[in-house]
């Protein structure tokens, strides 16, 4: 890690009080030195976990999840049941997905998952989360005017009569969404679906 | 502890701002910090409840304003401080010979296995579940009141909830309690449920119409209603 | 709103700082700021829920990082420009230019009579009580529950009374409304009465033995109990 | 007001959040020089209306009242009726003041004051307020552990079987505080007396 570029990670209210990131990254790589040299941590480990968590989890596997319920009736319903039994059949499950639930949208009900008190969020089938469904912003917005928050900020418009239901992750159940599967594919096959099933339509601020 | 981390309901943030085209990890130092849990929280130097009550003993102006990893920076350090694997001096001093030579290297050492480990925890998971004796206090349908209460601890009873009347919408199994477990004070395992409530219940008049919150609340988070 | 300046029972924000013998004023710029609400606030134009909302709009992380008085200026200015009497623009150049030149002069002029106009209305007050001539709909010893709002502009129903029940202990006359004055919404003046909490009601088992919290509501943020 | 110091007045939170003081000074002085432009104000208000605050209304105009009270049973009874009424037959009368409510401390019940959403004080009888005052940390404490935070950061340790009473100023009524007369002072006239009655005495987070 030496000569590293420190990058530029965007703090959540950057204009009005900007936070140095050099001040992050010596702090990071501080500790990250320290607990190499007392035997905490070896430096292989970096890498690893970041590319792990780059190339290898990360919402692809949730899509393909959705795709294979969209398809295959007996699959969605194991699925809705219990979801990290039906991941499992997938070969999908971990850390922060050590119990998942699936809700499933319909034409009268929508859901959307927010962690309000942190920042929770089901791994094994999303990967790591963005920085806005961590920041303050969504987190205070979406359980008190979530019809709005929608619209305004991710330009999605839900009709009075479709049922909001905000699943607020604050225990050990980490929550996805099963979007609708969206007209016209009815000759899709499930690689081909999966291709449309985005983190977003997962997280339920979006459709697909 | 009532403190910015409870952000249900709060007004005045902003924005959702959406970075176009996120990676993963923004930078070095991201990953860093990344691999920094799994080589501390990963091998039980301290639990998930002691990383984020770390997280929420931040000042609330400082948490308002840092990014994302610089929460877990704060806390994975600080733990490893208070359970005695570092000193906040050593932690100060190396921070300053890092930021005066940006280009200094950081040890290296490998450890090929090890690291395979990590790997397979991630996709074998760290479950708090934990089998109890007890049965469940409530039942599907079952409907509830959450507690007042204002721990200056630790607490996953996000101020939003509290004194709101629900219905509980599905009974998980037991997990151990955040509240006991963040402070040295046991794992006291306790059925979790999930409760629906109604959009009215929680904010009056204000509410949206036809919404519904799922809160997920440790059994003694409960009364009957 | 709910947000920062909402502050009764949040914990995690440090101890007290007594500043020993703290002057009234630190400053030339702290003075200036006081004598600004005179000219602007005393003139009538802007209202004092007008006053107070602007300093709750600002970010969490600027309202608890700054200066009392910083408050005061980032309202001031702010219900200055929306009422028209300047433009955001000019007032961010004209900071530009005396962080450049801090010691230029600000231009000069007397106007005694006026100045001792405002020394008059110090003493003599600017009550927001009003005449009304509906009845009070509670009395003394009447048990009341404060009602659950969550609004996104300006209220004094404070956040850790919504919900809770207590006693009617006084009945004040009736003083215009915030929640409308602050937004031009007219005075709506309503009877003010002075409700006893018990701790226990507000916190639960957290609370200190022994204690009541004595808080000020308009009629319109209570109900029967 | 050219060349003037800046002084010096500390944040809430100063050491870990430094905001530049010389930017709120200019933006005030920017402030006030486009209001005395455009003649909406004039130069010598802030000398004036600082000195009044400064010198002429403070907490001796509170000590005179609670003094007065003390040994005067009658008016001690007219201000615990009518604060406002009584103060004004001293003179004692104003903005932020315009319905005041005195409190009177027993051996058996403490009062205390406190704003938790902004800082309403009552100006006629104690001045403006200390910065301490209008910071967050008293704000936030003073209702939800007012026996901690009088301990531990007052030095005043209520025993248990005295009753505690916050009174949070949430609307346009202003409270204060008549402390305990202290023991030994039954030969001390008024003057003498108000010299004892402290700020701290007339919010309640000290004895006089």
């Amino acid at each position: 890690m030496s000569g590293q570029s420190v990058g530029s990670s965007p703090p959540p209210i950057s204009e009005t009080f900007p936070r140095p990131e050099a001040e992050a990254a010596a702090r990071t790589r501080a500790l990250e030195a320290l607990l190499i040299e007392k035997g905490l941590m070896t430096s292989d480990l970096v890498d690893r976990m970041a590319s792990l968590y780059e190339k290898d989890i990360g919402p692809h596997l949730g899509a393909k999840v959705v795709a294979k319920a969209w398809v295959d009736p007996a699959f969605k319903k194991r699925l809705l049941e219990n979801a990290t039994k039906a991941c499992k059949e997938l070969g999908i499950s971990g850390v922060q997905g050590e119990d998942m639930v699936c809700v499933e949208n319909t034409p009268k009900v929508h859901h959307v998952i927010v962690c309000t008190l942190c920042s929770c969020y089901p791994w094994p089938v999303l990967g790591l989360p963005p920085n806005w469904f961590k920041y303050p912003q969504y987190r205070s917005r979406m359980v008190i005017e979530p019809r709005k928050l929608l619209k305004e900020d991710f330009g999605l418009d839900l009709p009075q009569d479709v049922e909001v239901r905000v699943w607020d992750t604050s225990a050990e159940i980490r929550y996805f969404v099963m979007p609708e599967r969206p007209a016209g594919t009815e000759r899709m096959g499930e690689a081909e679906l999966a291709k449309l099933v985005t983190r977003d339509g997962m997280i339920g601020v979006a459709k697909v | 502890m009532n403190d910015a981390h409870d952000l249900g309901g709060i007004h005045g943030l902003g924005r959702v701002d959406v970075e176009a085209k996120e990676p993963v990890f923004h930078s070095d130092w991201e990953k860093a910090v990344f691999a920094i849990l799994w080589a501390t929280f990963g091998t039980g130097r301290y639990n998930l409840d002691e990383f984020r009550h770390g997280i929420e003993r931040m000042h609330p102006v400082d948490y308002l304003s840092s990014r994302y990893y610089e929460h877990w920076l704060h806390t994975m350090g600080n733990n490893m401080v208070e359970k005695g694997f570092l000193t906040k001096d050593e932690w100060d001093a190396r921070t300053r010979y890092y930021l005066s030579n940006p280009d200094a290297p950081v040890p290296r050492k490998e450890d090929r296995p090890g690291v395979e480990g990590f790997v397979k925890m991630a996709y074998e998971g760290a479950p708090t579940r934990r089998e109890v004796s007890a049965k469940p206090q409530f039942r599907v349908g079952d409907r509830v009141v959450a507690r007042n209460i204002n721990p200056t601890g630790h607490t996953r009873l996000a101020r939003y909830i509290r004194g709101k009347r629900g219905v509980i919408h599905a009974v998980h199994d037991a997990y151990v309690l955040p509240d006991t477990n963040a402070h040295g004070k046991g794992e006291n395992p306790q059925y979790c449920y999930n409760v629906a409530f109604d959009a009215r219940e929680l904010w009056g008049d204000t509410a949206e119409p036809n919404e519904k919150v799922y809160f997920d609340a440790w059994e003694s988070y409960l009364e009957k209603a």
